[in-house]
């Protein structure tokens, strides 16, 4: 290999590399103190406000019904200041507004709009990171590093907390212990009849699957976790076996029996008629051919020789041929990716570019100055 | 369902005999009126025997109105409600009398309470409220063209009760009189699906073609099988690493347990730690799943076992890091730029990462060696790796790594299957183009037929 | 030369990359001008699919859209994801939002803000779209649903039971769906619908897909995928065929709501550039000054920045795209310099 | 003990496999099949308690021995417990303003809570960051990988190239001058990329699918029979 990253540059080439860098943060920091400034993230207060309404039973009164109002905040300031915060609770939302609503606000002199701190601490917070993990493509630093763990961590966490909240609580949860569930986890539940419907007893199997899964962590219990894992096998195992069978091996058959000749659709002429037939014929040979020519290159009894040899060596001109259109295909995703990073950089954080209209025109004229 | 007209023929032919509950019904005389086209006649509506449940065969005889002056016939479903259990009993005197008579032979018979008694046999013999009488209130499951008379109703509800009714339409948009309606029909699932009979076929012909391969093999039949390049690079892989004194990184694809790319890895993994305990490398397997940590931690004690040196087994070399995909390559090119391995191996069900490992691999000069049956990481790894295992072949290299009559076996029933579906290929194919030049009608019914019910499943 | 890009720092690529990407974003993003796109039939079989939705039932289409994929691949999916929601939103299909993925509830999220919330505020939560959230399990939950829904997804998202909501009455299963739209980015995604959904159920399935899975999955194209949009050049496409569709439709709806010709209405909407001289004309007399100002603006105004993200992003893909080209080539003349003077390559 | 960690998950295993079998052709038994599936999916979950678990085990070891870049180890382990702490207990998520009274009932993820602020501005940007970072690694490849070394690595530059232009405006630009409704009009960029992927690429794709699928085949019987048991550790 001709270069590796880890070979050391030339002094010329570091300058240039600090060059790049430093006109990074130059235009960031110019950008912060000109025009409207930059990366900042506006939010409108949303009062939820509610009030119990306590009912109390007609038949037994020990026995009381408690439900939950909302109310606008006029009301609401009306009955605490008769009633006290007994009885109530309250929360603030907040919804976040495009830029351009606050100027307009500002310009109008005064309303709920204001500066989100949590979310511009954030969006600073999204441009670090995006910035240190495309640090590493210099080399290997501890901005970099940094992210990594970030990355690790969170994810980690993230995935364990989805899982508990969507599939635990829901799936499992909700069937073994519907009451404790109605009553604190998803008060919007419909109890079974009786509270309780003892067909779901079937799930304290997964259950007890899967505190043997956990069991892997203690020392000494690692064959607990077999069984979980003979389990998750067995039932991939089964599944694939028919879902890929009639989808791939049967459906990609039957999409293959096609007529070798077909008459061309385009018939304004006599000549266009020719031939539209002949690529349309000719896309249908080559297509039977490469299916038979690609599975003679996956078989696995006979050697590559001979007639055998060329047929597979067919087949390999087909599949390299998917390679390339596959990494054709994979080179516009990635850059698409890329550009989204960029767009946040230049749009959210920087505000140099404004494609959704969400600041005033001339926040992005601003940008075109430099 | 696709089901093309040979089908439906030959299905309702031949099981028309066992389904029960058909309904004929008398046909009413086509009236020879200008404005509204006639209606069809002759509807037959039947459970579709032999599937999986929720799927009506109706055929009707067709308008007397030709074909060009139509615009299609409009099928028409209604699914009886049950009436409500008290008036059932109360009101309905025909209903009380069966529920007084059920009732008696259940009070008699098996000594249940009145009550419970009377409950039973109203949910035994259940009543339907009475169809509307206006065929709009019927719900509509299409319109078929009008050169068409049969129709297969799908996705109806498996426990319901059906009637249903066809009507024509005019080119202006106009309805004829809908048909008299047909019996009730139970759209009932039956003891086997039969559409899925081919699929059953196949998957039994390929399973005893592995089996009886195994079995041979097993009773010391040789297996051939062809070299698959890259996999006598393992060994020198190891090699290298050892005398280079750097560790092997092998990387199991990010998927779970329940993706078998996962699992030919494992076994994979469980032949290059056998050879890596000989010559003594030290292999690290960092995980994207805790099961497949669990699994690889099994396979690599094993072969440390195997290989008689248990005791150069360390469990923490194989651990895990995160599910995240990005979290799990950030952590694996960081540490691959730090510990420069000298061998990679990637085997396994791999994503977008397959760049960025094989990539950086590459920068810090490890051999890699990889294998998946993602296709579309395949160019990546057939660019950037020393060796390439594509697609089926990484499933026969656990196989031949192994070296065992088994395994080799399944690999030569693999081929079987192979062989089946060619001949299938170059027979329809044969059959469909010489349908298409000569255009005859018994071919057609031949190539529809091996494509809608052998291969359609 | 030759010795010099032999020995190039792979550093310089990655900054000729970056310029390419980014230098065109700023100039579209300053400028406006996109590049015009041209329909390839596979983003028509997509759009026609949704569009013909539910036809054959006479009612709203119930239309099942999974959006399987994360923040990761946004960049190209989520174009696709927008302008979906736009097409069945206009065409007044109700929509059951779903995921297989962790992350996918905050797309199925934003999509609703972006569209649904602001150009579609008439759309009720749970009468004409619902979210039914994340579910783990791949294609298990798929196979689950194919049997009985309501066991796999028992409450939305906001943990209100199913049965509260209005428009999951008489969806069991996935059989009662007319249509499956889905995003992929990997698995479990298009395949496994494909495998799963499609093939055993007989559904007709759309996909919207990442360029790195498009290959895979166009064997199954016509048959088992009525519609395939691949990679952001598929966004791009399906963008602009949707973007003209809302703004045809919306001009007949104000030009029927002034009680203007069904066949006035076709041939305008197909004439926009027309709209504003038409207004002057005596047909449009019966409409309010009001209403010309409305129809001249829908007729004529800017595409809203959310429906143009995929056009947008053609601009850098392209520069991209002859970077790539010219790098490939650049390297295969250091490697045939090599071989020439016998080093080994 | 062999029975134990031998015997039964093979059976496990077994009849989990035929039960998924027979339930895609005997509808009575479709609800086997719907609770395996079940099962599963419940197990999946349980499986993201395990790699935590994991993590937790390997960062503590990592910062109790100093390894080198301990530090990093702390990050990770601080970045986990305050996102499953934030998200476990729903701190700072609104509750659903149909239950206000029950904390636990709102949504996650909700925009504004917490748990959202963890995703939107340490997740989201993280991860997609890091899958852009391809578009570089493609670049580099394509300058030192993709050689044209023989005529197989021609034939798949020479796809790429198609497809790399056929898919931009300079498709357009390039062959524009053949005239759609010519006879040539197949050579267009932009329709041979489309023709390329619909016969050269279904052909090549759909052989492997079938291979592929073979392969799985067989692996899962060799599963289910117990033959290929390698993931329970029994190796050769």
């Amino acid at each position: 290999m001709s270069s590796s990253a880890s070979e050391p540059m030339t002094p010329a080439q570091r300058a240039i590399w600090a060059i790049v860098c430093l006109s990074i943060l130059v235009i960031v920091v110019v950008r912060s103190f000109i025009g409207d400034g930059m990366g900042r993230v506006y939010v409108e207060p949303k009062p939820m406000d509610f009030v119990a309404e306590v009912t109390t039973s007609t038949e037994n009164a020990s026995e009381s019904t408690t439900s939950w109002k909302q109310v606008s905040t006029v009301e609401f300031d009306a009955y605490v200041s008769a009633n006290g915060y007994t009885n109530t609770i309250s929360w603030t939302e907040y919804d976040q507004v495009p830029p351009r609503a606050y100027f307009a606000q500002e310009a109008a002199g005064g309303g709920s709009i204001v500066l989100s701190w949590p979310r511009t601490i954030g969006l600073w917070l999204a441009a670090f990171f995006t910035l240190a993990i495309f640090s590493f493509l210099y080399r290997d630093n501890p901005f970099y590093k940094f992210a990594e763990s970030v990355v690790v961590g969170v994810s980690a966490g993230y995935w364990m907390v989805v899982g508990f909240w969507d599939t635990i609580v829901p799936n499992l949860l909700q069937r073994l212990m519907p009451v404790f569930s109605k009553d604190y986890l998803t008060p919007g539940m419909e109890l079974p009849p009786g509270g309780f419907d003892p067909t779901n007893l079937v799930f304290l199997i997964p259950l007890v699957l899967g505190i043997m899964l956990v069991g892997r962590l203690l020392p000494k219990c690692g064959w607990l976790s077999l069984w979980p894992l003979a389990f998750i096998v067995g039932t991939m195992a089964g599944l694939r076996m028919v879902g890929y069978i009639e989808s791939d091996i049967l459906s990609q058959t039957k999409e293959t029996v096609i007529p070798l000749y077909v008459q061309g659709e385009n018939t304004s002429s006599n000549f266009m008629m020719i031939w539209s037939t002949i690529w349309a014929s000719l896309a249908q040979i080559l297509l039977v051919i490469g299916v038979l020519a690609c599975l003679v290159y996956f078989f696995f009894s006979v050697e590559h020789k001979g007639a055998v040899g060329k047929t597979a060596r067919v087949g390999i001109w087909y599949l390299m041929i998917t390679f390339g259109a596959a990494f054709g295909f994979t080179v516009m995703g990635r850059i698409a990716l890329l550009a989204a990073r960029v767009e946040f950089l230049f749009d959210d954080w920087m505000w140099l570019i404004d494609p959704m209209q969400q600041r005033e025109f001339i926040s992005a004229s601003v940008g075109l100055l430099f | 369902m696709r089901t093309s007209s040979i089908q439906t023929i030959l299905l309702t032919t031949a099981l028309c005999a066992l389904a029960g509950g058909q309904v004929v019904l008398g046909s009413s005389k086509a009236r020879a009126s200008f404005a509204p086209p006639a209606p069809p006649t002759d509807l037959v509506a039947n459970d579709l025997p032999w599937d999986g449940g929720g799927t009506v065969q109706i055929d009707w005889a067709a308008s007397a109105t030709p074909a060009d002056q139509l615009k299609g016939y409009e099928i028409l479903a209604h699914e009886l409600e049950v009436t409500p259990r008290d008036a059932a009993i109360e009101t309905d005197e025909a209903a009380d009398r069966a529920a007084a008579e059920e009732t008696q032979s259940l009070l008699e018979g098996e000594g249940i309470a009145p009550e419970d008694a009377r409950r039973q046999a109203a949910l035994s013999t259940p009543e339907f409220v009475s169809p509307p009488e206006d065929v709009s209130e019927w719900s509509s499951l299409g319109i078929v063209p009008a050169t068409q008379t049969d129709y297969q109703a799908t996705g109806l509800n498996k426990a319901g009760v059906y009637l249903f009714k066809i009507r024509a339409i005019g080119l202006e948009g106009d309805f004829s009189a809908a048909t008299a309606s047909s019996g009730e029909i139970r759209p009932v699932a039956a003891f086997f699906n039969g559409r899925k009979l081919p699929l059953l076929i196949t998957l039994i012909l390929i399973a005893s073609a592995v089996f009886v391969f195994i079995v041979l093999a097993r009773r010391g039949m040789p297996m051939r099988i062809r070299k698959i390049a890259g996999l006598a690079a393992v060994d020198e892989a190891v090699g290298r690493a050892t005398e280079m004194g750097r560790s092997i990184l092998y990387i199991n694809g990010i998927q779970d347990m329940d993706d078998l790319q996962t699992v030919a890895g494992v076994t994979v993994l469980g032949r290059v730690a056998k050879t890596a305990a000989e010559y003594d490398a030290k292999i690290e397997v960092p995980t994207s799943r805790s099961l497949v940590m669990t699994a690889a931690r099994e396979a690599v004690q094993s072969s440390y076992f195997s290989a008689g040196r248990p005791d150069a087994y360390n469990p923490d070399l194989i651990y895990y890091v995160t599910d995240e995909q990005f979290g799990f390559v950030a952590y694996i090119s960081g540490m691959m730029t730090r510990e420069k391995p000298a061998a990679c191996f990637y085997m396994g069900s791999f994503f977008a990462e397959s760049l960025i490992l094989a990539e950086t691999g590459n920068s810090v000069g490890a051999i890699q060696i990889a294998g998946t049956a993602n296709p579309s990481q395949l160019p990546f790894f057939v660019a950037a790796c020393d060796y390439t295992l594509i697609g089926e072949e990484f499933f026969a290299a656990s196989a031949y790594l192994s070296g065992q009559p088994d395994q080799l076996g399944s690999l030569k029933g693999q081929d079987v299957g192979k062989i089946l579906v060619g001949i299938v290929i170059i027979i329809g194919v044969t059959l469909a183009t010489l349908q298409a030049i000569t255009g005859s009608d018994s071919l057609e019914a031949a190539v529809n037929y091996l494509v809608n019910v052998i291969l359609g499943s | 030369m030759i010795r010099m890009l032999e020995n190039l720092d792979r550093r310089w690529i990655f900054l000729a990359m970056a310029l390419c990407v980014s230098v065109p974003i700023l100039v579209i993003g300053l400028t406006g001008v996109t590049f015009p796109e041209t329909p390839t039939p596979l983003a028509e079989a997509f759009f026609d699919e949704v569009d013909r939705a539910g036809e054959a039932n006479g009612r709203r289409a119930n239309v099942l859209i999974a959006l399987d994929y994360d923040p990761a691949s946004a960049g190209e999916l989520s174009p696709m994801s927008l302008s979906l929601v736009n097409q069945c939103a206009q065409k007044g299909h109700r929509m059951y939002f779903i995921s297989l993925w962790p992350v996918g509830p905050q797309m199925i999220e934003e999509s609703i803000d972006k569209v649904i919330k602001r150009f579609y505020p008439d759309l009720v939560y749970g009468q004409d779209y619902v979210n039914l959230g994340f579910k783990a399990g791949s294609e298990q939950v798929i196979k689950v649903m194919g049997i009985d829904l309501t066991t796999e997804f028992r409450t939305d998202v906001e943990g209100t039971m199913l049965s509260q909501i209005p428009m999951m009455e008489g969806i069991t299963s996935l059989e009662d769906f007319d249509l499956i739209a889905e995003i992929s980015a990997g698995y479990p995604g298009s395949k496994e619908w494909v495998l799963y959904a499609a093939t055993q159920y007989d559904i007709p399935l759309v996909s919207g897909m990442t360029g790195v899975q498009a290959p895979q999955n166009y064997p199954y194209y016509p048959t088992q995928l009525k519609g395939l949009l691949g990679a952001i050049k598929g966004a791009a496409e399906y963008e602009f065929i949707v973007n003209d569709y809302v703004r045809e439709a919306r001009v007949r709806s104000i030009l029927a709501a002034n009680g203007i010709d069904e066949e006035t209405s076709l041939g305008l909407s197909k004439q926009l550039d027309q709209i504003s001289t038409w207004t002057t004309s005596a047909e449009a007399a019966s409409m309010s000054p009001a209403a010309k100002a409305e129809l001249i603006d829908v007729a004529t105004g800017a595409t809203p920045g959310e429906f143009l993200e995929g056009q947008r992003r053609m601009g850098p893909q392209l520069f991209a795209h002859l970077l790539m080209v010219l790098l490939i080539i650049l390297g295969n003349l250091v490697f045939f310099a090599q071989r020439r003077r016998g080093g080994s390559a | 003990m062999q029975i134990l960690t031998r015997s039964i998950p093979l059976f496990i295993t077994a009849v989990a496999g035929i039960v998924m079998i027979l339930s895609a052709f005997f509808p009575y038994t479709s609800d086997w099949g719907k609770f395996a599936g079940q099962f599963f999916n419940i197990l999946a979950a349980f499986a993201f308690v395990l790699g935590g678990g994991n993590l937790l085990k390997l960062h503590l070891k990592k910062i109790s021995d100093q390894r080198p870049g301990w530090a990093y180890s702390g990050v990770v382990l601080v970045c986990f417990i305050v996102t499953l702490f934030v998200g476990l207990l729903k701190i700072g998520a609104y509750p659903n303003p149909t239950y206000p009274s029950v904390h636990f009932g709102g949504e996650t993820q909700g925009s504004g809570s917490m748990f959202w602020w963890f995703y939107e501005y340490a997740f989201k940007p993280l991860t997609s960051t890091m899958f852009a970072m391809l578009a570089f690694y493609v670049a580099s490849a394509a300058f030192r990988a993709f050689r044209a070394k023989n005529f197989e690595a021609i034939l798949l530059l020479g796809t790429a190239f198609v497809v790399l232009l056929g898919r931009t405006f300079a498709g357009v630009l390039a062959t524009g001058w053949i005239p759609p409704d010519s006879a040539f009009s197949g050579l267009r960029l932009e329709n041979l990329s489309v023709y390329v992927m619909q016969v050269f690429n279904t052909a090549g794709t759909r052989a492997i699918m079938i291979g592929i699928a073979l392969g799985i085949a067989s692996t899962s019987m060799k599963i289910l029979l117990g033959i290929d048991r390698s993931f329970l550790g029994s190796g050769d």
